[in-house]
C-alpha cells in the first residue's frame, strides 16, 4: 500500500513538481535570453541593471489583478504543462533511496501522438480569450491564431509520419532509442536524412507557437497585442508563461525526434561515438540521466537561440501568406517527404 | 478688369517678371480675371468666385498652363486690413509639372457666402478645404464630405479668424481630474522613519 | 533621373533560401560586434561644446557684481514667455541690474534664442548649460529665481 | 439567419504603428478593407494661429516642432520665404551649409521611415540598426546646432554659426562608412521574400492619380513622375550640384522603399559634393535685428524628405506675420491612404501608413 | 538596490512589513513595463532611448507594451491636445494598478511653447504625474534621469491599500 502509493502518487508528483519548477526557471531565463540575445543582435546591452548584467532580471514578477475571465489563460497553461509529461529528459533510469526514478513522467506507447493531441488543445484557450475579451483586436487575433495553428497541425503532423515510419514507435523514448539503435539521428540518418522533415517541423512549430516570423495573432504593430490585448496581471502572466512553455515545448520535440535527444552531440559521429555518454561515472546511472539531461538541455537551448535568431532578423508574413505558404508549400512538401522516406525505407531497408 | 501691376520695388528680381501661364489666362478669359500681378517675382491672380471652376479647369487642362498640381490651398482672414470687402480669401497654389511654372490664385469670399468647391478638378483640395472650414469657418458648395478636421466635431468656433484669441476661451480647456486621484500613494520623500 | 531596378529573385536562389540565410548571416555578425550602448548613469555621456541644455545665468571675473543688466531682450525674444526679468540700478557703476530674474522650465523650450540675444560682454549672462537632468516631482519645483539659476541645480546625482 | 457584417475598427489614436496620434477608422470584410478614413487632429497644436502671433525670429522655433523628424528642412523652408519678404540672401558657404545640414536631415528622417516602417512589418532588427546610423547624424547636428531634434539652425540671412572644428571630418567619415551599413539593409530587406511579399503590388498609385491626389516627394516619384523641388525649381545652391532623382515604375510601397533608399545614396553624394565646393567666407550677412519685411505675400516650397514643403507668408508691415500658412506633404500625403488601402488585407494598412511616411507634428501643425 | 539597502538598515521594527513592501517595490521598480505612447518630437527621443545606443531595457524597462493592460507605466510624450485628452484620461483608466505617469518634455508638463487654443497646459490636467522631465525635448539620458527618479519614488513607496 505504501509502497505503491510512493510508486504511483508521491514519485510522479515530485516530478511533476520538479518539471513545472524547472520549466517556469527555464521560461523565465528564456525571456531574459531572448531580449538580451537580439539585444546582441542589435548591438545593444540589454538588461543590466538588476543583478550581474541583469540576471536577476526575471525573478520579478507581475502585480495581480483580480481573476475575472480566467478560464482562457488556463486552458492555454495547462495542455502546455501536460505535454511535459511524455518527454524523456535523458535515457537511463536510476535509483534513489531504492525507488527506481524514470527521468519521465510517463512514457506512453501512444507519447507522439498525446503530445499532438493535447498540444491542439490550446487553440480553445486562445478562441475563448480572444472572444471573452469583446475586443475586436482580441477577436481577430484569436481567429488568426485558430485558422493558424489548424493549418500548421497538417505540416507538422506530415513530418512526424516520416519519424514514425523510420522508429516504427510512437513513444517518444522509443523513439530516441531507435535513434541509438540506427547508429545517429533521425536528422542525418543513413537511410534518408531528416534535413526536409526538421526544416518542416521546425516551420510548422514556429507558426504553432505563433513566433516570429509567424507571430501574426500578437502582430503587436498590427493588432495591439493580438488575442491577450485586454489581459493584464495574472491573466496575461499565464498566457505569456504558456506561450514560452510552448516554445520550449516545441523545442524539446524538435530534440527528441530529431536530434536525438538524450544522446551526447557527438553521437554518430565515427570514434567519438560512444564518448560524453556520461560525465559523472562515479554516480552511476545517475550520472548518465544528469548527463543525457544536460545534453537534451544544450540542443533545446540550440534550438531555441535558433528560434530568437529567426525573429531578430525576419519580417513579418501577411495573413493570407502565412496560409498561402502553409497550404501550397508546407503540405505537398510534407506529403512529398513522405513518400520519398517510404521509397528508400523500402530500397535501402 | 484685367490690370496688371509693374513688379514691386524690392523684389528680388530685376527686370519684369513674366508669366506665360497668366498671359494665356489673361487672353482667354480676360473677364473673369479681377486683378492680377507679380509679388516678388510670382504671379497672382484674383478670379471672380463666380468664374472660379471654369478658370481652375482651364488653368489645369491648357496645354499652355497644365497645372496639374495643386500645391496648397489655404483660408486667409482680412477682417483687419479689408474693412470694406469680403472677411476671406481662399488662396489657391498652383504648379505645374511639365512646364513648372507657378501661379497663385485668390478669391474673396464673404462671412456668410461660400466658395465653389474644386474638389472635382483636383481630389486633393478635399482635405484642404475641410481644414479651411475648420479654421476658418468658410463654406464650399459642392463639397462631398465638408466637416471638421482638425478640430473635435463638437467646437464651436474657427480658431485662426483674427478674432479668436491665442490662447483659446475659457471653455475650451477641460479638465479630466478626477477627486479619487490624489493621493492614493502615500509619498515619503525622505527615508522611512525610524 | 533614373528608374530604379526591381530584383526578382531568381529560381535557384528561391529554392534554396540564399536570401534568408544572408539576413541571418548579417543578424548574426552584429552579434559578435561590440555594442554601442552607453551606459549611462555609469557612464556620462560626452557632451558636445555647442549643446544646449537648460539656460542658466552667470557672471564674469571682469564685470563687478551682477552681469545681467536687465535689458529685458531675452524676455521680449522668448517664444515661450517663460522669463521674468525685473532691474534696479547697478551697486557699482551705472546702469541697471537684475534685481529679480525668474526661469520657468516648465516652459522653456531650450531654442537658445535668449543667449542670443543676451548684449552682455564678454560673455552672454544668461547662456545654454551643458546640464540636462532636471526632472522633478512637482511642477513648482521647476520655477527658479535668480539664486537657483546661479547655483547648480541640487539634483541627485545616480552614479550605479 | 446567419449573415455577414462588415466590421468596424479604430486603429488608434493609441496605436503602435500610426506612428502618433493618428486614427483610422476602418469597416473590413473578415480582413480586407472595406472603406477607411483617417481621422487626425490629435496633435493641432496651433502652429499657424501662433505664427500670426509671434514674430518672424520666434516662428522658426515652432518650425522646429511641426516636422520633428526633419526639423532642419522645415527651419530652411521658413527661413527662406522670410528672406524673400525681406529680400535678402544668405552668403555662399551659408548656403553650401545648409544644403549640408539638409541632406544629413533627410538621410536622418528617411532612417527613422525605415526603421518604424521596417518594424511594422516585423523586421525588428533593422529597426535599432537604422537608430544606430541615425544616432551618428544626430551627433553631428547637435555638434552644429546644440540639439538633436529641435535644431532652431537657419538664421535669416544666411547661418547662426560656422561648422566647429572637425565637423566636416567626422561627416566626412560618416559619409564613407554609410554605403556599408546601407548594403546591410538591402540584405535584410531589398530581396527578402517575405518583405518582397508584404511590399510588392501593396498601395499601387499611377502618377496620374498621385498627381491628382497632390502626392509629392518619394510618393509622386515611386509613380514615375519625376517632380523634385530640388531640381525643378532649383533653390540654395542645389542647381550646382548634380545629382539624380530616382523614379518608380510600379508605384506601389516596394517602389516607395527604394526609391527612398535610392534617396539616401543620392544625399550622401550631395552631402560630399557640397564639401568639397564649399567656399570660405563669412556665413552671416546683414540682417536688422527687428525683422520687418515690406507688405506682400509669398509662397516657397522646398524639398523636404516626405515631399514639398510650402509655407505662405502675408506680410503687413509689422514684426508679425498676418498670414503664415504651413503646406505640409503629410498632411496631402494621408490623404491618398483610403485609395491605397482600398481591398488590401488589415495587415497592410501599418505597412501603407509606414510606405507614406507620415508625421502626425507636420500633418495637424 | 532598494532591497540591499533596506537589509543594511536591519533595525527597523516591522521588519516583516518592511521587508515584504521592499521586496514589492523592487520587484515593480525593476521591471517597469512602459506603453508605447508616443505623442510627439519626445516621442521620438523615446524611441531613440529605446534603441541601440541608449537601450532602455537596462533598467528593464525596454518591454514596451501596446496595449495599457499591461503596462504600469505611461509616458506621456509630448503635446497633448484637448482632442487627445479624454483618450489619455481612458487609456490611463485601463492601466493596472499600480500605475505611474511620467510626464516627458515640456509639451505635456505645462503645454510648452503651446499657449493655445488646443493645447491642454498641463498633463497634470488629465492624469496624475509622477515625474515632469522638462526639456524639449529632453535628452535620452534625461528620460533615463527620469526614469531612476521614478525608481527612487517607486522604492519609498508605502502601501495605503
Amino acid at each position: 500500500m505504501n509502497e505503491q502509493l510512493l510508486r504511483y502518487l508521491v514519485i510522479p508528483m515530485a516530478q511533476i513538481g520538479a518539471i513545472i519548477g524547472v520549466m517556469l526557471l527555464c521560461v523565465m531565463y528564456l525571456v531574459l535570453w531572448e531580449r538580451k540575445l537580439i539585444a546582441f543582435m542589435q548591438v545593444r546591452m540589454g538588461p543590466m541593471r538588476v543583478g550581474y548584467h541583469g540576471l536577476l532580471q526575471p525573478l520579478v514578477p507581475k502585480a495581480a489583478d483580480r481573476w475575472v475571465h480566467l478560464i482562457a489563460p488556463i486552458i492555454l497553461m495547462i495542455p502546455a504543462l501536460a505535454c511535459f509529461a511524455v518527454i524523456p529528459f535523458a535515457g537511463t533510469t536510476f535509483d534513489i533511496a531504492g525507488q527506481t526514478i524514470q527521468p519521465w513522467v510517463a512514457d506512453l506507447n501512444i507519447g507522439l501522438l498525446y503530445f499532438l493531441a493535447i498540444s491542439s488543445l490550446g487553440v480553445y484557450g486562445l478562441v475563448l480569450a480572444g472572444w471573452s475579451s469583446n475586443s475586436k483586436y482580441s477577436m481577430l487575433g484569436s481567429l488568426r491564431s485558430a485558422a493558424q495553428m489548424i493549418s500548421y497541425e497538417v505540416p507538422l503532423g506530415l513530418s512526424i509520419v516520416a519519424i514514425l515510419m523510420l522508429s516504427g514507435t510512437a513513444s517518444l523514448v522509443g523513439i530516441v532509442e531507435a535513434q541509438r539503435a540506427a547508429g545517429s539521428w533521425f536528422l542525418f540518418n543513413p537511410i534518408y536524412p531528416q534535413v526536409i522533415g526538421l526544416f518542416l517541423y521546425f516551420i510548422a512549430a514556429v507558426a504553432e507557437t505563433n513566433r516570429a516570423p509567424f507571430d501574426l495573432p500578437e502582430a503587436e504593430t498590427e493588432l495591439v497585442a493580438g488575442f491577450h490585448t485586454e489581459y493584464s496581471g495574472m491573466k496575461f502572466a499565464f498566457m505569456f508563461l504558456a506561450e514560452y512553455l510552448n516554445m520550449i515545448l516545441a523545442a524539446l520535440i524538435v530534440s527528441v525526434l530529431f536530434l536525438g535527444g538524450w544522446l551526447p552531440v557527438t553521437f554518430g559521429i565515427p570514434g567519438l561515438h560512444g564518448l560524453f555518454g556520461n560525465f559523472l561515472p562515479f554516480l552511476g546511472a545517475a550520472g548518465a540521466a544528469i548527463t543525457g539531461f544536460f545534453w537534451l538541455a544544450l540542443k533545446v537551448f540550440a534550438v531555441l537561440t535558433v528560434y530568437l535568431w529567426l525573429r531578430a532578423t525576419f519580417p513579418r508574413y501577411r495573413y493570407d501568406q502565412l496560409m498561402s505558404l502553409g497550404w501550397k508549400w508546407l503540405i505537398p512538401l510534407g506529403l512529398v517527404h513522405v513518400m520519398v522516406t517510404a521509397l528508400l525505407m523500402l530500397l535501402r531497408g | 478688369m484685367a490690370t496688371t501691376e509693374p513688379p514691386e520695388e524690392n523684389g528680388s528680381v530685376e527686370q519684369a517678371p513674366t508669366s506665360a501661364a497668366l498671359d494665356r489666362l489673361l487672353a482667354t478669359m480676360p473677364d473673369a480675371v479681377e486683378h492680377s500681378e507679380f509679388q516678388r517675382g510670382a504671379p497672382i491672380v484674383r478670379i471672380a468666385p463666380a468664374r472660379l471652376l471654369e478658370a481652375m479647369t482651364f488653368l489645369r487642362d491648357d496645354p499652355a498652363c497644365r497645372f496639374d498640381l495643386l500645391s496648397s490651398l489655404c483660408g486667409m482672414d482680412l477682417s483687419l486690413t479689408r474693412t470694406d470687402g469680403p472677411r476671406f480669401d481662399v488662396v489657391y497654389h498652383l504648379y505645374s509639372v511639365e512646364h513648372r511654372h507657378v501661379l497663385t490664385v485668390k478669391i474673396a469670399v464673404a462671412e456668410e457666402q461660400e466658395a465653389p468647391s474644386v474638389t472635382g478638378i483636383w481630389v486633393t483640395a478635399n482635405w484642404h478645404e475641410r481644414e479651411a472650414y475648420d479654421m476658418f469657418g468658410i463654406g464650399f458648395a459642392g463639397h462631398p464630405d465638408l466637416r471638421r478636421i482638425l478640430m473635435p466635431d463638437g467646437f464651436d468656433a474657427f480658431p485662426l479668424r483674427k478674432d479668436f484669441p491665442l490662447e483659446g476661451r475659457e471653455k475650451d480647456h477641460g479638465c479630466w481630474r478626477r477627486p479619487e486621484d490624489d493621493d492614493r500613494y502615500t509619498y515619503v520623500a525622505q527615508a522611512p522613519e525610524k | 533621373m533614373s528608374v530604379v531596378q526591381r530584383p526578382e529573385l531568381s529560381f535557384w536562389k528561391k529554392i534554396f533560401l540564399v536570401e534568408l540565410f544572408q539576413g541571418m548571416a548579417v543578424t548574426f555578425t552584429h552579434w559578435w560586434r561590440k555594442p554601442t550602448t552607453e551606459q549611462y548613469p555609469r557612464e556620462r555621456p560626452k557632451i558636445l561644446p555647442r549643446f544646449r541644455g537648460i539656460p542658466k545665468l552667470q557672471d564674469h571675473a571682469d564685470v563687478p557684481g551682477i552681469l545681467c543688466i536687465a535689458c529685458n531682450q531675452c524676455s521680449i525674444i522668448c517664444p515661450d514667455d517663460c522669463i521674468t526679468v525685473h532691474g534696479e540700478p547697478r551697486t557699482e557703476g551705472k546702469g541697471k541690474q537684475a534685481k529679480l530674474f525668474i526661469l520657468d522650465y516648465e516652459r522653456c523650450c531650450l531654442c537658445g534664442l535668449c543667449e542670443e540675444v543676451c548684449p552682455t560682454s564678454p560673455v552672454p549672462a544668461i547662456f545654454m548649460s551643458h546640464e540636462y537632468e532636471l526632472a522633478r516631482y512637482k511642477r513648482v519645483d521647476l520655477m527658479n529665481d535668480m539664486k537657483e539659476l546661479y547655483d547648480p541645480q541640487p539634483t541627485k546625482e545616480y552614479l550605479k | 439567419m446567419l449573415g455577414t457584417r462588415e466590421l468596424e475598427i479604430n486603429l488608434g489614436p493609441q496605436h503602435p504603428s500610426t506612428h502618433g496620434v493618428l486614427r483610422v477608422k476602418l469597416k473590413l470584410d473578415g480582413e480586407t478593407i472595406v472603406e477607411s478614413d483617417p481621422v487626425i487632429g490629435y496633435l493641432h497644436r496651433g502652429c499657424e494661429k501662433l505664427g500670426e502671433n509671434r514674430n518672424y525670429i520666434q516662428t522658426e522655433v515652432y518650425t522646429d516642432r511641426m516636422d520633428y523628424i526633419a526639423a532642419i528642412n522645415e527651419n530652411l523652408v521658413y527661413i527662406e520665404a522670410v528672406e524673400r519678404l525681406l529680400g535678402v540672401e544668405a552668403p555662399p558657404r551659408a548656403q553650401y551649409m545648409r544644403v549640408i545640414l539638409a541632406e544629413f536631415q533627410r538621410i536622418a528622417s528617411h532612417l527613422v521611415w525605415l526603421a518604424t516602417h521596417a518594424l511594422d512589418i516585423g523586421a525588428m532588427s533593422v529597426f535599432l540598426y537604422c537608430f544606430r546610423e541615425r544616432e551618428e547624424i544626430l551627433d553631428l547636428i547637435e555638434g552644429y546646432c546644440g540639439a538633436r531634434l529641435t535644431t532652431n539652425a537657419v538664421r535669416t540671412g544666411g547661418m547662426r554659426l560656422d561648422f566647429p572644428e572637425g565637423w566636416l571630418g567626422s561627416a566626412k567619415a560618416f559619409c564613407d562608412e554609410f554605403p556599408v551599413r546601407l548594403k546591410e539593409y538591402d540584405t535584410l530587406l531589398k530581396t527578402n521574400r517575405i518583405w518582397m511579399g508584404r511590399t510588392k503590388d501593396i498601395g499601387v498609385i499611377t502618377g496620374e492619380r498621385a498627381l491628382a491626389y497632390g502626392l509629392t516627394g518619394p510618393c509622386l516619384r515611386a509613380s514615375g513622375v519625376n517632380y523634385d523641388v530640388r531640381k525643378a525649381m532649383p533653390y540654395e545652391v542645389y542647381s550646382e550640384i548634380e545629382f539624380d532623382v530616382p523614379l518608380g515604375s510600379v508605384g506601389d510601397t516596394y517602389d516607395r522603399y527604394l526609391v527612398r533608399l535610392e534617396e539616401m545614396r543620392q544625399s550622401r553624394l550631395i552631402i560630399l559634393q557640397a564639401m568639397e565646393k564649399m567656399p570660405q567666407g563669412p556665413v552671416m550677412n546683414k540682417v536688422p535685428k527687428r525683422i520687418k519685411p515690406p507688405a506682400g505675400e509669398v509662397y516657397v516650397v522646398n524639398e523636404g524628405p516626405r515631399g514639398e514643403l510650402g509655407v505662405y507668408l502675408v506680410s503687413d508691415g509689422t514684426d508679425t506675420a498676418a498670414r503664415c500658412r504651413f503646406k505640409s506633404p503629410c498632411f496631402v500625403n494621408l490623404q491618398a491612404l483610403p485609395e491605397l488601402a482600398k481591398g488590401h488585407m488589415v495587415a497592410d494598412i501599418v505597412a501603407l501608413i509606414g510606405t507614406l511616411d507620415i508625421v502626425l507634428g507636420c500633418i495637424d501643425r | 538596490m532598494g532591497l540591499s539597502r533596506e537589509l543594511q538598515e536591519g533595525d527597523h521594527p516591522a521588519i516583516l512589513v518592511t521587508k515584504y513592501e521592499s521586496l514589492f517595490n523592487w520587484a515593480r521598480k525593476s521591471s517597469l513595463w512602459p506603453m508605447t505612447f508616443g505623442l510627439a518630437c519626445c516621442a521620438i527621443e523615446m524611441m531613440s532611448a529605446g534603441a541601440s545606443r541608449f537601450d532602455m531595457d537596462r533598467f528593464g524597462a525596454g518591454i514596451f507594451r501596446a496595449t495599457p493592460r499591461q503596462a504600469d507605466l505611461m509616458i506621456v510624450s509630448g503635446s497633448v491636445t484637448e482632442k487627445m485628452a479624454p483618450v489619455i484620461r481612458r487609456l490611463y483608466d485601463q492601466m493596472p494598478e499600480p500605475k505611474w505617469v511620467m510626464s516627458m518634455g515640456i509639451c505635456s508638463t505645462a503645454g510648452g511653447p503651446f499657449p493655445t487654443y488646443s493645447h491642454v497646459q498641463g498633463v497634470d490636467r488629465v492624469v496624475p504625474v509622477d515625474v515632469y522631465i522638462p526639456g524639449c525635448p529632453p535628452r535620452p539620458e534625461a528620460l533615463f534621469y527620469g526614469l531612476l527618479m521614478l525608481q527612487d519614488k517607486i522604492d519609498q513607496m508605502k502601501y495605503s491599500k
